[in-house]
Parts: C-alpha cells; structure tokens; sequence
C-alpha cells in the first residue's frame, strides 16, 4: 500500500498552454504552482499566472525546458514537493523522472521503468504482444529482405524514440527506402539524439483510435473511453473528438480492455494513452502507448466530465481512483488545434507577433491557451497557438459550436490554420464522422476566397493612416517561388 | 495605392477617398492591424494579409530576380545543391530545420546555382537570401 | 395543437453579452442570425459575429434598441422569421410582443398576455395569492396607516413596472419614507415611464432562490432547479450560483411546485423565472417573476447542461420540450458580474475605452462577454462587460476555478469589480455558503492592498517611456472629496 | 517622478533608473497600459491604477482647491441647493443619473456654495466643473 503524501507546491516543469492548464488544476486544488522559463518567455501567460517562476536559461529548449538538471533545482530551490511534467520536453525522459523522485519530489506521472518500456518503439511491441495486445505487423531488421518477408510494402518507417509524427515516413515502393531512411534517421537523431529506426506495416485508411488510460499507486488500471484522432496531416492530429463517432459500446469494451492489458504489463501508474489503428471491420491493432498526458484530454475531460489533471495530481499524492468513473460518455466533444502556420502554402510553421488576439468564449466552448495579444511566436517551440475544445449534447452540437468558435477566434500579425480548420469542420466527410488517417490528405478545402474590396479598403485606410512612415519590422520580398507560391515573407 | 491578397495574390488599386487619418473606432465590423507593408484584417471569421506592393518593383530591387529567400527562421540542416549545379524547377536545393521539422527549399525555376550564400548549420532568419539562381 | 414553424433567420433585439450569447445558440442551431446596433456600437462584438446587422439610430436606448417601431422595421427589411429579446430593453414589452406576433413574425418569449400579467407587481401578486403560491405582505395604498396595519416596518419600496433593483428603496422608520417614495418614483418614471409605486414587507437576512420554468406551446410547465441569487449588493445581483447549497431535493420539488404554479397562472411559455425569498425554516414567498431569459441563466445551463436559448428558439418553433430533463443538476456552476465599477468608490459606475481585455479560460471556465479590447465603455448602457461562469463536480471545485478565472481576467483602462469578486469568493461566508440578500452590506471585504514598489517602477517606465509628451485623454485632477473618497477623475 | 496608486493613495517617487525606451517586451510578468496622466497595471490578479502626480499642484490650479468636478459623466437630475448656501460636510449637493441610477455628490467639506456651474437637465462630462464652494 502507498502511503498518502499531499501535494502543496508543485513545478510546472513545460510552457504554452500545457503549463497554463496545469497551473490551473492547481489553482482548482490549493496547490501553490512554481513555473519556469525560458529568456524568450518572461512575459508568457504561464510565468504570469504562478505564484513563483524561475528562469532556467536561454531560448533553445535544449539549455532551457529540456535541460534536466536546471529544471531539478528548479524545484528543489523553490521548495516544490511535486514535478508536473505536462507533454513533450521531458515527460517521457525516464531518466529524469528517476532523478525526480531520487530527489524526494513526488513525480506527476508513471513510474521510469514504464516510460522506458514503452519508450522504445520495438521492445514495447514485444511486451505488448506478449500480453495478448494486438500489434501491427513490423521488425527492427531494415534489410530489404527482412522488410519484404515480414512487414511488406507499404510500410512506415519510424523513429524508434519518436513521437508527434516527427522521423516518420511512408515509403510505397523498395525504391523509395533508402532516402525515407536517411531522412528519418536525420530527423529522429536531431530531434530525440537516437537514429535507431524500426519499421510497420502501414494500414490502409484506418481510424486512429485512442483509449485513455488512468492507474493509481494501488495497482488499479482503468479505461476511461476513447478519442478519434483520425484527422491529422503528416502523422500531426489536427481535430480530435470523443466519442469516436463508430465506436458501440461494444467496441468500447473491446478496446477498454486491450489498451488496460497494455497498461498492466508495464504496471502502469497515472494518466496515459493507449493509441490503435482501428480498421473498417472493427478489428485494431495497438499502435503506441504514450506515457504522458496527451494534448487532445480536454475532449475526454468534456465528453466525461472529468479533469484528468487534477486526477494526475491526486494518484500522485497517493489517493485512489474513485470508485466510480463514467463509462459512457455524457455529452460529445471536438478539440481543434490552433497552429500558427499556412494552410495556403504547404503548411509552413510561421513566426512573428501575436499584434491580437482574442479568444472565443460560451455555452460549450473552451479554450486551452498560452498566447497573449503582444506575444512572439518563435522558431524555439512549437507553434501551436491554442486549442479549441467544444461540448455539446450530439456531435453536430459540438461541431457546430466548434466552428463558430473558430469563427470567433482573432488571431492577427501571424498566418494561423484557424479558417483550414473551419473549413475541416465543415466538410462533407467530417460532418458525416466518415474519417480515415489519411482523409486530410485528400480532402480538397474549398479554396479561400478573394477579400471583398472593404477588406482592401480597410487596409488602405490603415496604411494612409500610416502615412509616409516607413515600415518599422517587416520587408515585402517579390515572388521568387512562382511555383511554389510563397508569396509573403517576413 | 496598389494593395494585394497575399493568399489569392487579388490585386486591388486603393482611390484617393482614403486620405486622412484614420479613426480611432473600428470602421463597421472589421479589425485591422498594420505591421510594416502588411495590413492584417479579421473580418466575419476570416483572416486577410493585405500587403502594399511597390508599383515597379523590378527597377527598385533588380537583383531580386535571382534571389532565393529563406521562407521562414531556421537552421540549413543540408545543402543538396553546389554552385554551378543546373537545377530543374522544384529540384530541392536544401533543407531547413525549424520547430524540429525539416522543409525542402525548392528551386523557383530552372537555372545554375550562381551562388550559395549559407553553409550547412547556418542559422537564417526570414527573408535572408539563400542562393541566386541565374 | 401548434404547428411547427420553423426559424431561419432571428433578429437579435439586443446588444452586450447577451445578444453575442443568442448569436452563438443561432449558430449552433443553423439559423442566420441579425444584430441591429446603435451608432456607439458600430464595431460591436455582437456586430461582427452576425451574419447581418442593422444600424438603429443614436447611442441613447430610446432612440435605438428600446424603439420598438425601428426594431420591428429591421426584422421585417432583413426578413427575419423571428425575433429573440435577450433581456432587458424590449424583452418584457407586452406591446412589443404583440406587434411583432401581429406581424407574422415568431416571438421568442411568452405570451404578450403572461407578459402583461407579471409585469405589474401589484396584480401579479393578487393572481399568484389567488393560484397558492405564497406572497410576502404588501400593499399598493402608500398612505401612512395602511402601511402600518398591512405592511409593517421595514418594508421596501418598488417601482411597479420595476425590476433589476431600478426605483427599489429599504425603509426602516416612517420618517424614511416621504424621501424613498420621491426618489423610487423618480427613478421609476426615468426607467420605465410609469411611476406606480407598491410596498411590501421587507424580510431580514432571507436567501434570493429564484427557480428556472420553462413552457411549451402544447401547455406543458416544467423547472429545471433552482438558483441561489442572495449575494446581492443594492438589489442587484453580484455572484450566483445553482444548485443552492442550502436546497435539499425536497425543498427543490416544494419550489419547483410552487414555480410551476405560478407559470401556469399565466399560460406561461419559454423561459422565465420565478423568484423567491427564502427564509431560515425553509418557507418560501413569490417576490416577483421574470417573464424573460434571466441574466444568471447560464448557472442553470452549466449545473444541468442544458442551453436554454437553444430550448427557446426550439420551443418559439413549435417543438415540445424534451420528454427527459435533468431533475438534478449534474454538477454545481457559479457566475460573477464583471461590472466597470469602482468598489472602492461606492461602487460608482465607469466609463472610458478598455484598452486590454483578455478572458479567462480553461477547465468548467465559460465567459459570456460582449466587449474586445479598444470598445468604448458608455454612460448609454448597463456597466456589466462580461459575466464569467464556472463548472465543477463540488461547490468549492466550481468557486476555486472562479476565483482563479477572475484573477486571471485582464481589463485595463476601467476600473472594474473584478478584485471586489475575488475577495467576496473568498470571503469565509461564501466558502461555506452561509449567504443571505444583506450579506453584501455586512461584509468586511479585506482592503485592497498597496501595491508593491515593482508596481510603481512599471508605471514609472510608462510615464518615461512616453517622454515630454502630454497627456492626450486624461487629466489628474486634485481630490475635491477629502471624506468622498474620489481620488481620479478621467 | 512622484506616482499616486488611485485606490490607496500610496504615492512613490521613482527614481531616475528609469530613463529611456520601455523595452517593446513586457517587463517580467506585468501588463502596464498608459491612458495620459494614468498607468494601469495588472498584476497576479491585481489591477493597478496609477497616477502621474504633478510636484506642485496648488500652484498649477489655484482655483482647484474650490472646484467640486463631476466623478463621472451622466446628467444632472436635481439640483439640492442654490448659490449662497452653507453647506455641511457630506451635505448632498445634485443628483447625477448615469446608467440609469441616481448617484449623489456630496460636498467634500463645509463651506458656501459660490457658484453651481451646471443646470438641472445638463449632460456632464467625467470632470467638468459642478460647483465652487468657499
């Protein structure tokens, strides 16, 4: 039995939204949050809204957020008794989180031996198929000839510490390998310092289908529903939902049950997520097993009722889980995510000033953020803006109210997805719930259209107003992708 | 004025009737913010770049013709190219590392690589010139 | 039977937060929306969501949004097939309701004949006695002796066609009352344009309980629970909550009887509300009904999840009510009113631009606001900028995300309520729900501490940065009010 | 400088440290906007409302010492008193209406009412001068 140690002061050890979310869940406990930061984010929501917040170093996330050492005396100068380690940086570093709870400080989150047994891509599988979860055809043997045998074309090369779809590809043809290796190899050595590669089967438009996962101290695993993630563009989800819109109850239970057996065999403590490709046939394949809190858990937090943060915080303080937990979804929730990127032009992450901003509110509609109007959007981090998370009584309720939040949502002085979203949502496929991983990819969006001549003459009107005045901080540069269509740089 | 979409690159000539200050209050149900050569607007759920284009921009920049600008912030994480190389339009010239992503720098034309202006591991910010290509 | 007549285009005859609240109800319901404005809302929040929107005239009320001649007019040139109130303005203008009936054009409220019926306190009161509901004493004779015999002291004074606590006085000795009764009639005929008075008895330390009724057009009544509406500071209400913490379910069926009651006196349909006084034992009198949507709905909405506009305009439509509604709330929700007031100053209302607004969000947090940074706060129309409601699975779950979302509320340019709010949630009374309508004035709010140096060196550097230049809006004036307390006058 | 905090009268003088350009980033993890004479900051929750006080002020306004301005702008619905009266300390002076309710001004201190500088019906401005009391 574990004994109860109560949370009273905790780091908030991440930024963005993710950090202004956990902080707060503290706020909702009593909790005393400590955030840190970075020397781009002295001004960011997240170091406003702590009671404390300590800088850790320079921009790059390799001498800030990701630098273990500094974020440990973080804590430990603070007097924190607790780490929360949000998503990315170091969530998933093993290493760290041993140091963490070596230190005496309670770690918000699993136990280091199952981060690092779900951490590698192929001995995870292993285990998995040990315990009776099914598992995608794949092998870490990249010879052309262990590939045809076992695995077969097409395939999807991965990197074996990745995530987020980054080092990931698709190769169709043999022919295609060599360079998707490389490429990937590059990629995943340069994102997470470790090139080993393995290599699966890649299904044919299946669902991507994900079951939250919550274990307690006291060796209790549950299955709280699950969320359809099938909406992504280059293995990135784009729009997330729960209930999946084809998942029975009776599927429900099926996949409940495999993704607890998943968590079981790495005896799995707090929130996580057992992600699957679920085929037309209602059969599923386990796919990975994210041992963190996963960005899309507002939607299961609104379909459920629940606030998977503030159950982190209380399985790590050694309570139980309550006895009773829905098992059924009481209301449907879409969650969009706001990336400061061109839809128009090959989905280019954009940087710059947030000149304003302004977030949709109302019955339903949340916001998950960490921008303020004022705030530069840097090449340090990722650019996901914000998130847009939507409830409602149906599906189209939800859906519905999403896009008309989305329509709300003011975001100038950066290119942003929110109209590419909008018109997601409003698409025939999305409307009807007939998803596939790949469907983003097809999709034709209606085309932007034109600006009506107010808008132009707004514009000119703002630019007289300005007057003979030189522009202060941006270049206008001619065309020099006439094909590519980059038109606008700053 | 000369005033263009920079999404679906609408050209617009602006008349003299938009002199004068303009005022303090939002003009009907529009937002607008000018940053530099760039006016962004909301308006009823969509977002407008609107950016002033120089009305005879060859003869202010002539080299422009031939430059390649970097599309966004990042680090070269390789060149794929050497000067002196001919490069089809869309042969791939380099990569660019930004937010832990890799994207292709494609060639706008068909040309010789005239000159390379970055090495590997560069850092370049928005707008820097990359490469000519004559 | 009533057919079905469905709604595709609504005029919003409203303006602030809750014409932006109908505007995303007719979004999440397919139906077109159309704002009307006055000339100081041009750039309006409630403008830029609606499809359409029609300019009615002159800042001041009766030249625009309370002119029922050009409201009418602008439903019918955009050929709207209905017309949705809000509350306040047109909402409990019987005439109104009728001319726009009588235009063909569907109204979304109750009968002009229930309307008539609860808007004068004095009939209202008769009918309700009449129906079984309890009435508190009260008298319409305003003679000396018969206050005496039938009322009694203290008794409070109202404005007959009243409400939201305009033309409303506490009197507590007879010499009060010739000074009450001028200035309740004053403001009477200024705010409604009739200065019938009554007088009723007024009842210490009693709980505001109000119950939620809603009726179709099939003659069915149902309450959808109540709300606790006691923390009220001159009659009008400050935070609300629903479920009240002191309603148990029995005493939920005995008001939600009575409330039903009451509706059916009046043939009552759509949404309205029945309000009560509460006292210790649990008896209960009528106080008055609201025959309109009611400011603090969006508390029964979180605690029951339900969105009553959306059940309006289905109702308006010809629908039934749903065969199932929640008896119980589901979780507990409380609102606060972010009014430009100074609390300081006796809460004296504000004027002037907003120059940052940034809304809280999160988890359980839902903002209703109608305002964007840069608007113009008027002395034209009701100082209340935004109300912020939040959900929890507990009462104190639902006032600690409360308390958190309004200390992460930024308004600055006007001084608002919003560190007044904070410090009432706060306050041990609150916390452990001992609430009653005089709480307000008892409470010894915890001054406002001065701040720190850090807070006058960022000032400091304002007042630097802009150099020689002299003030362009604002002018300091010395204090005329050495006792008063004014200190800044903009 | 000296600075005024608006609600609890602290006043502050600020050194000269703070010459030169406020950054365009916002200082540590305040929000500071100025609106002319004032600062408005928020703070952890707090917001701030800080004034800019002028060193000698008697001599700048002489007859403000006298000056009764309106606390916000409205419409004068009732005159209480007429010139020449004496008046007490919190002696209700006019009713002003703004927003639908009824706020009295009262008078700062005892003295005779000089002049009423404002009509029964009159729309104030936030600082217009009501009266002058001697």
């Amino acid at each position: 039995m574990t004994s109860f140690r109560p949370i009273r002061r905790l780091l908030v050890a991440n930024r963005g939204e993710i950090a202004v979310r956990i902080l707060r869940a503290c706020r909702a406990l009593g909790i005393e949050p400590v955030a840190v930061f970075s020397e781009a984010d002295r001004g960011a929501r997240h170091v406003r809204l702590a009671s404390e917040a300590v800088l850790l170093g320079p921009a790059p996330a390799a001498s800030s957020y990701l630098d273990a050492g500094k974020v440990l005396d973080a804590a430990r100068k603070t007097g924190c008794d607790a780490v929360h380690p949000g998503y990315g940086f170091l969530s998933e570093n093993a290493a760290f989180a041993r140091a963490v709870e070596e230190s005496g400080i309670t770690w918000v989150g699993p136990p280091a031996s199952a981060i690092e047994a779900m951490g590698l891509k192929i001995p995870s599988r292993e285990r998995m198929r040990a315990a009776g979860v099914p598992v995608v055809p794949g092998s870490h043997d990249l010879s052309p000839a262990a590939l045809a045998s076992t695995v077969g074309f097409p395939l999807v090369v991965k990197a074996s510490s990745g995530g987020g779809g980054k080092g990931m590809r698709v190769v169709r043809q043999a022919g295609e390998l060599p360079d998707a290796l490389a490429s990937c190899r590059r990629e995943a050595e340069a994102a997470f310092g470790d090139g080993t590669l393995y290599v699966e089967r890649y299904l044919e438009r299946p669902r991507h289908v994900e079951v939250q996962v919550f274990g307690d101290r006291r060796g209790r695993v549950v299955a709280i529903g699950e969320r359809e993630c099938s909406l992504q563009r280059r293995h990135q989800k784009v729009i997330e939902e729960s209930p999946s819109p084809v998942v029975t109850p009776e599927l429900r239970r099926r996949l409940s049950a495999a993704a607890v057996a998943a968590a079981r065999a790495v005896s799995y403590e707090s929130a996580g997520t057992v992600e699957f490709l679920l085929a037309e046939d209602g059969t599923f394949h386990f796919l990975e097993m994210n041992t963190r809190l996963q960005v899309e858990h507002p939607v299961t937090e609104e379909a459920f009722g629940l606030d998977l943060v503030a159950l982190q915080l209380r399985i790590a303080a050694g309570e139980p889980l309550p006895d009773q937990l829905p098992e059924a979804p009481g209301a449907h929730a879409f969650e969009a995510r706001v990336y400061a990127e061109d839809a128009e032009n090959d989905f280019l992450p954009q940087t710059g000033r947030l000149l304003a901003w302004e977030e949709p509110s109302g019955p339903g509609i949340r916001v998950d953020s960490g921008v303020s109007a004022g705030d530069e959007v840097s090449v340090h981090y990722d650019p996901m803006l914000a998130k847009v998370i939507a409830r409602g009584a149906t599906r189209e309720e939800a859906r519905r109210r999403l896009a008309g939040a989305l329509g709300e949502t003011v975001a100038l002085g950066l290119t942003t997805n929110l109209s590419y979203l909008r018109r997601v949502l409003d698409s025939e496929p999305v409307v009807r719930g007939e998803l596939d991983t790949a469907l983003l990819s097809r999709l034709a969006v209606p085309p932007v259209p034109a600006p009506a001549g107010e808008i132009f003459e707004a514009a000119g009107r703002e630019f007289a107003a300005a007057g003979a005045e030189r522009s202060p901080r941006s270049v206008s540069f001619p065309d020099p992708f006439e094909a590519g269509g980059f038109r606008t740089f700053r | 004025m000369r005033l263009r979409d920079a999404v679906t690159g609408t050209l617009f000539e602006a008349g003299d009737g938009l002199g004068g200050p303009s005022s303090s209050k939002r003009p009907g149900d529009l937002r607008a913010v000018r940053d530099g050569s760039v006016v962004w607007v909301f308006h009823r759920g969509e977002t407008y770049r609107i950016e002033r284009v120089a009305l005879r921009r060859a003869e202010e920049s002539p080299e422009a013709e031939h430059a390649l600008v970097a599309p966004m912030p990042g680090k070269v994480r390789a060149l794929l190219v050497k000067e002196g190389d001919t490069v089809a339009r869309g042969t791939t010239l380099l990569l660019l590392e930004a937010m832990k992503m890799e994207h292709p720098v494609r060639a706008p034309r068909e040309g010789v690589v005239q000159r390379l202006l970055v090495a590997e591991g560069s850092m370049v910010s928005a707008g820097d010139r990359l490469a000519e290509i004559g």
